[in-house]
């Protein structure tokens, strides 16, 4: 693994005396898709919050690209290039999916000038056609927030395509989603993945998506690192699969 | 965007029908044989007690006019009437109803409110129009340093209030053959404009005798305790006390010296009438300084209410309490602008105005005699100490009914 | 018809009426250029209550910033400190040219105030990230907090207020000429909120009402934008509150400039009232609430303020979306939400944003 | 900071101010309590506790006024509260209650001034006070006061403080009341009925209130438009605080209570106030400023 784009490093995180994770290290390659599993309460989520900067860590380091974010807020990790999307949705509500889309700009409000400024016809074009893209297109102009809940994870998903992000973390994408859209929304990612290079990084608890998806899992078991490898590799390792028959 | 814009236009025919509700019944200044005043008057909020008095001042001294047949203006009797408003007891209220009063109602008569604070924002409205207002109760001394035309005050300014409790320490202390220079006073006034008037007009006459002010605090609006400053009375010891605050203020002072045992020689306060200080403390009020613009015991007379202890007779007839002199001087400013009015023999408002300028009358208020910022010169404060339980006259001197009790009684000797 | 002359027809005709106004109803001048204020406070208001979603409730510090420099930048101007506060100094009026460069340059000098000072406690304030509730009950504190430190500062005139110059002759009549500034005034706002709320600014100050971690998360620097909106909001308040002082002719610390019980609270019920977090909800509440106001006034006497606490009340908890969101939900195609793309390029409209 | 010398030079006024800043910091803890208490069960901000405050001490004045003796008249005032903070209940906030914070404060803020301006048309705008008929005692050779109303008020206020943690902890409706404020939808499903829930919690709160205006009635004055004192009182110390702990509402009433009479007496009285709502917005930005520190927020 010579181009290693997010690494995390001996990464621990307390909640008063419970540990939600312990000592993690891991590596993202660039342009790959890697998956974090384990089961509820494994800490995955709160790896993810680490790494977005949304509470400080204990101790250990994190690195994505040639930046130290450990110590990063949220604002600024996002505008390196590091998008997360939410378990449970996180839209504009009150605003329709096109202004969801335009806001989501990369970079946004870089200078006064732009602070101000208008969006460029290029901003709506795009914004189209990446609605168009997650199949949103004809509910453009609805407000996100009457979308269902499945539409919404879509239309959050188009959001952090609009950002132009170099790594994407989904925190549970097909979670909630209807059964028939998962295998579209799988075939999105993977584009996502190939066409615009953008290196993901997913947590998910359908073992059908992420074994289809994934290049590489991680898989954490009470905020410790139990195992990673391949697909295959995690299918057949004994402490995973006691982890998740809750035999440890 | 059509929507929008139907509802705006909906909005402008609501505002439309409002305005023409609104415009209802217009007032003339003179209709037929009536004159109308107008005047806001604090009918809610923190003054409207002192807004009552103000407005059955005015009513008495309507009714007393009309029942002696009325104004005489060439030739033709004219009754009289007045058109109130709420202030709700704030200036921003009282400018905008003295706009509407003016412009919306044509009444070229203005009647004040209570209160300095509301008459300060109705002045500069009155002015831009040029109709006359004569006040009874905003005594604020600021009102007349900013070259109003229009504003007359039949009352005495409240620089004046208390001064002359300074003068009676200062007497105090040369008779016992002390220098007054080592007298010490503490003032703790009402932070509003009334009230730091009474401080401004104290601060200087301590300065003229030398006198020492060893607290000087200014009192929140949202008044509901004076402990910490008696606290400091106790610990500087001073010889007067000094406070104004309204009724509310009269009614903390009273009490919580009471309360607190604070020893001071003398205590000297506004609003004790008003307040009721003698009826709802009692023997703790005794000794109290309560400052006066009037009181029924005067020699005033006039031709309409007689005597002074008449009209507190008439009133209490009429209301069922003993007037405050914030009534007395009600009626007092209403005798004042119907007298100029018939002298100026014309509804003209310059003419009316230049007639209340000229003023010299007596009224059973006292005497009225504006100087040419419009506030009365010829009537003086009147310092009433409770003594037994009944308010006492005792400066200045040619009022004084009986000498000043000094020092007060210490509360242990009580 | 097509959106844009149907613009041009409503502005149009609503520039007219407004500029038709004060001879059409005579009497009312005074009341109209208070029209205006309301407008002005629902406005600057709404813009960080509204649209951003950080119910301030104490915008009102501004108001008063405003009203206090441009008074003493105008005292100052023309007389001494002593000479105005002292019963024996004598102030004479000022000419017109006088009052209009004190006015002028007190309402500029007080503007820029605000905007410092809104910056300072943007950054104390906004920047720690301060939300909702404790948001809101903190700005009531300043407001409080600020009405009383001018009751207690000598210099503005402490508990006795101060009283501004008598409107001079030679400027025509005092309440046109008060109505004209604040309707330039509004128009001016109206047309700056407008020109934001269309582009970045607008979307991206919504998106922290309507989510502000995920703003955060995708890369806004939030921060900047609420400062930037509380200041744009201090601005206008601020020349609101510099006219509005010589409007009223006196100026009492807690009653006048820091009024939070009253045009505190009323700037946001009106832009409740009409609809908080859109453009012309704010004016529309704005009208209703002053109209409604002035009628209890006069038929309601002495009762006017109970009235207008059960108003208060129903209008909070009757009908807490207001007219404007009120008829977005009734009628949402009306407002640009619609599914298909039966519509052609009509971008949704502004005012549905 | 002449002021300050004195109380070096003679501390026994320090203690006048601590004693005194005490005893009246416990009736503020308890307005403040039934403000944690709404505001933990209902996720309400009342802002029309100042105004029940009021209220109560109206109350007790009329009842004295029929002939009531004062303390008979406390419990009394308390119960009408009670009644009055269950009808407002059911008019208004019964409609507010899971809409946002932000809509609750305004709708509340509305009540007040309907409370203030019918208190102001019932009872007129007079300043009135209630005697209890009570002493002073005198410490350090009459230097200091302590009004003997104040210790019952302080007792009173105390005690009326361990009779609610009591019944919240011990009852079945303070149970259901403490239920309902971790996990309203929980305790729903666990067969508490939390809409009536809510109607009792608003009106004790409104009960405590009165109890809390009595005793202000008879320490001090009251008018119709002082309430606003009391609630942001109340706001600070519960945001000082925390919700739902008694013992913090207590001290940090008491501290506030002696904060606020050393800065009247040091900055002097013009500024009282101001000190008050500064230290509100300085509590709110420290508090601010350690969760920031945290990369958390206030929610």
């Amino acid at each position: 693994m010579n181009d290693i784009q997010l690494s995390v490093e001996g990464v621990s995180k307390r909640f008063g005396g419970v540990v939600a994770n312990d000592k993690i290290t891991l590596n993202v390659p660039r342009g790959r898709i890697v998956g974090l599993i384990g089961p509820n309460g494994s800490g995955k989520t709160t790896l993810f919050n680490s790494i977005v900067g949304y509470h400080p860590i204990d101790e250990g380091s994190i690195r994505f690209e040639e930046h130290e974010i450990s110590r990063k807020r949220v604002v600024e990790i996002a505008r390196l290039g590091m998008i997360r999307t939410f378990q449970q949705t996180h839209i504009y509500g009150k605003m329709t999916c096109m202004e969801n889309m335009k806001v989501s700009v990369p970079r946004n409000g870089a200078g006064v000038a732009r602070m101000f400024a208008r969006f460029s016809p290029d901003v709506v074009e795009k914004s189209e056609s990446l609605l168009e893209f997650v199949g949103l297109y004809p509910k453009r102009y609805l407000l996100a927030g009457d979308l269902s809940f499945g539409q919404q994870k879509l239309l959050e998903f188009a959001m952090a395509l609009m950002n132009e992000p170099k790594m994407l973390l989904l925190d549970e994408p097909t979670a909630g989603i209807n059964p028939t859209l998962i295998n579209g929304l799988m075939e999105r990612l993977q584009r996502a993945n190939a066409d615009l290079g953008i290196t993901l990084f997913v947590i998910e608890h359908n073992m059908r998506v992420i074994m289809n998806l994934a290049e590489t899992i991680y898989c954490l078991a009470h905020g410790e690192l139990l195992s990673f490898g391949t697909p295959e590799e995690i299918q057949q390792d004994q402490t995973v699969i006691d982890a998740y028959l809750g035999a440890h | 965007m059509h929507r929008n814009m139907k509802i705006t236009f909906l909005l402008f025919a609501m505002v439309a029908a409002f305005g023409l509700i609104l415009a209802g019944p217009a007032w003339a200044k003179v209709e037929g044989d009536m004159i109308t005043f107008g005047a806001a008057v604090s009918f809610t909020g923190k003054y409207s007690t002192n807004g009552k008095h103000t407005k059955n001042g005015y009513d008495l001294a309507v009714k007393r006019l009309n029942e002696m047949g009325g104004v005489e203006v060439a030739g033709k009797h004219y009754k009289i009437e007045v058109k109130y408003y709420d202030d709700e007891s704030t200036p921003a209220r009282a400018g905008q109803l003295a706009d509407r009063l003016i412009k919306q109602d044509g009444i070229k008569f203005i009647l004040g409110p209570y209160g300095s604070g509301p008459t300060k924002g109705m002045a500069p409205i009155t002015e831009k129009y040029q109709v006359p207002m004569v006040e009874a109760n905003g005594a604020s001394r600021a009102l007349f340093n900013k070259g109003y035309r229009y504003l007359f005050a039949v009352l005495t300014t409240s620089e004046q209030y208390l001064t002359a409790s300074v003068d009676l320490l200062a007497e105090q202390y040369l008779a016992a053959g002390k220098d007054p220079q080592d007298a010490k006073i503490a003032v703790a006034v009402e932070n509003d404009p009334f009230s730091m008037d009474i401080r401004a007009g104290i601060l200087d006459d301590a300065q003229t005798h030398g006198m020492r002010v060893v607290i000087d605090d200014k009192l929140p609006k949202e008044l509901t305790d004076m402990t910490v400053t008696l606290t400091k009375v106790k610990a500087l010891k001073p010889d007067l006390l000094v406070v104004s605050g309204h009724s509310k203020g009269a009614a903390l002072a009273v009490r919580q010296t009471a309360q607190m045992k604070v020893d001071v020689d003398m205590l000297a306060i506004t609003h004790c009438e008003a307040a009721d200080v003698k009826g709802k403390f009692g023997a703790d009020a005794e000794y109290t300084l309560c400052a006066t613009q009037w009181a029924p015991t005067m020699s005033y007379k006039d031709e309409w209410f007689g005597s002074a202890g008449d009209y507190a007779k008439r009133f209490e007839e009429e209301y069922g309490y003993v007037p405050p002199y914030q009534a007395a001087e009600s009626s007092a400013a209403v005798l004042v602008y119907v007298n100029a009015i018939q002298r100026a023999g014309s509804f003209d408002k310059e003419k009316v105005r230049d007639a209340i300028a000229a003023t010299d009358m007596e009224t059973f208020y006292g005497r009225v005699d504006f100087d040419d910022t419009g506030k009365n010169i010829a009537k003086p404060m009147v310092l009433r100490q409770i003594q037994n339980g009944e308010y006492v006259p005792v400066a200045p001197s040619q009022f004084a009914a009986e000498k000043v009790i000094y020092p007060r009684p210490k509360w242990k000797d009580r | 018809m097509n959106g844009n002359s149907r613009r041009i027809l409503l502005y149009g005709g609503i520039g007219v009426l407004a500029l038709a106004a004060p001879w059409l109803m005579t009497a009312y001048r005074t009341q109209l250029a208070f029209l205006w204020v309301m407008i002005l406070l629902a406005l600057t208001w709404d813009l960080v209550g509204g649209q951003m979603g950080y119910a301030s409730f104490g915008n009102i510090v501004f108001f008063g910033v405003g009203m206090y420099s441009t008074a003493v930048i105008q005292r100052n101007l023309h007389y001494g400190l002593e000479e105005y506060a002292h019963v024996a100094g004598r102030v004479e009026s000022l000419s017109s040219g006088e009052y209009l460069t004190g006015l002028g340059l007190g309402m500029a000098v007080g503007a820029v105030a605000a905007v410092v000072i809104a910056l300072i406690l943007g950054i104390c304030i906004l920047a720690m990230g301060m939300r909702g509730p404790y948001f809101g009950i903190c700005t009531l504190g300043l407001g409080v907090a600020a009405g009383e430190i001018a009751s207690g500062w000598e210099y503005v005139g402490a508990g006795s207020g101060m009283v501004t110059p008598v409107f001079p002759e030679g400027l025509g009549e005092r309440a046109i000429f008060f109505y004209f500034i604040f309707f330039f005034l509004t128009v001016v706002t109206f047309i700056t909120l407008r020109r934001l709320y269309a582009g970045r600014f607008g979307l991206v100050i919504n998106a922290i009402r309507d989510d502000e971690d995920k703003a955060e998360a995708m890369g806004i620097r939030t921060t900047r934008y609420k400062i930037t909106a509380w200041c744009v909001s201090a601005f206008f308040l601020s020349l609101t509150g510099g006219a509005a002082g010589h409007l009223i002719g006196f100026i009492d610390p807690t009653e006048v400039a820091f009024a939070g019980p009253t045009f505190g609270v009323w700037m946001i019920l009106m832009a409740i009232l009409g609809g908080k977090g859109t453009l012309w909800g704010p004016v529309i509440g704005a009208v209703i609430f002053h109209v409604t106001q002035e009628v209890f006034w006069t038929y309601l006497f002495g009762w006017q303020r109970v009235a207008l606490g059960a108003f208060i009340v129903a209008i909070v908890v009757f009908f807490p979306q207001g007219l404007m969101g009120w008829a977005q939900d009734r009628w949402p195609e009306r407002f640009g939400h619609w599914v298909e793309e039966k519509a052609l390029a009509d971008t949704p409209g502004g005012e549905g944003a | 900071m002449d002021n300050l010398q004195i109380l070096f030079a003679a501390p026994v006024f320090s203690l006048q101010l601590l004693i005194d800043g005490i005893l009246i910091g416990a009736v503020f803890a308890l307005a403040a309590y039934g403000m944690a208490l709404v505001w933990g069960v209902m996720k309400i901000i009342n802002f029309a506790q100042g105004e029940f405050v009021i209220l109560g001490g109206f109350l007790l004045y009329a009842l004295k006024e029929a002939g009531l003796h004062p303390f008979l008249g406390v419990p009394v005032a308390a119960a009408a509260l009670f009644v009055i903070g269950w009808v407002i209940y059911r008019i208004a906030i019964v409609r507010v209650i899971e809409k946002d914070l932000f809509i609750s404060i305004l709708a509340t803020f509305g009540i007040a001034i309907l409370l203030q301006q019918l208190m102001n048309q019932v009872f007129g705008a007079d300043v009135q006070t209630v005697e209890a008929g009570l002493g002073t005692w005198f410490l350090m050779d009459g230097q200091v006061t302590v009004l003997q109303i104040k210790v019952v008020s302080f007792f009173i206020a105390m005690v009326l403080g361990v009779i609610l943690a009591l019944f919240l902890k011990k009852t079945r409706l303070g149970q259901a009341i403490r239920a309902t404020a971790q996990h309203y939808r929980a305790a729903q499903i666990l067969g508490v009925d939390t809409d009536r829930v809510y109607a009792i919690t608003f009106a004790l709160n409104a009960a405590i209130c009165g109890a809390a205006g009595a005793l202000v009635s008879m320490i001090w004055v009251i008018q119709p438009f002082m309430g606003l004192a009391y609630t942001i009182r109340s706001f600070m110390i519960v945001i000082v605080a925390g919700l739902g702990n008694v013992i913090g509402v207590a001290l940090a009433g008491l501290g506030l209570g002696a904060a606020e009479n050393f800065a009247g007496f040091i900055l002097g009285a013009e500024f009282q106030a101001a000190f008050i709502f500064s230290l509100l917005v300085v509590i709110l930005l420290w508090r601010n400023f350690r969760l920031s520190l945290k990369r958390e927020y206030l929610e």
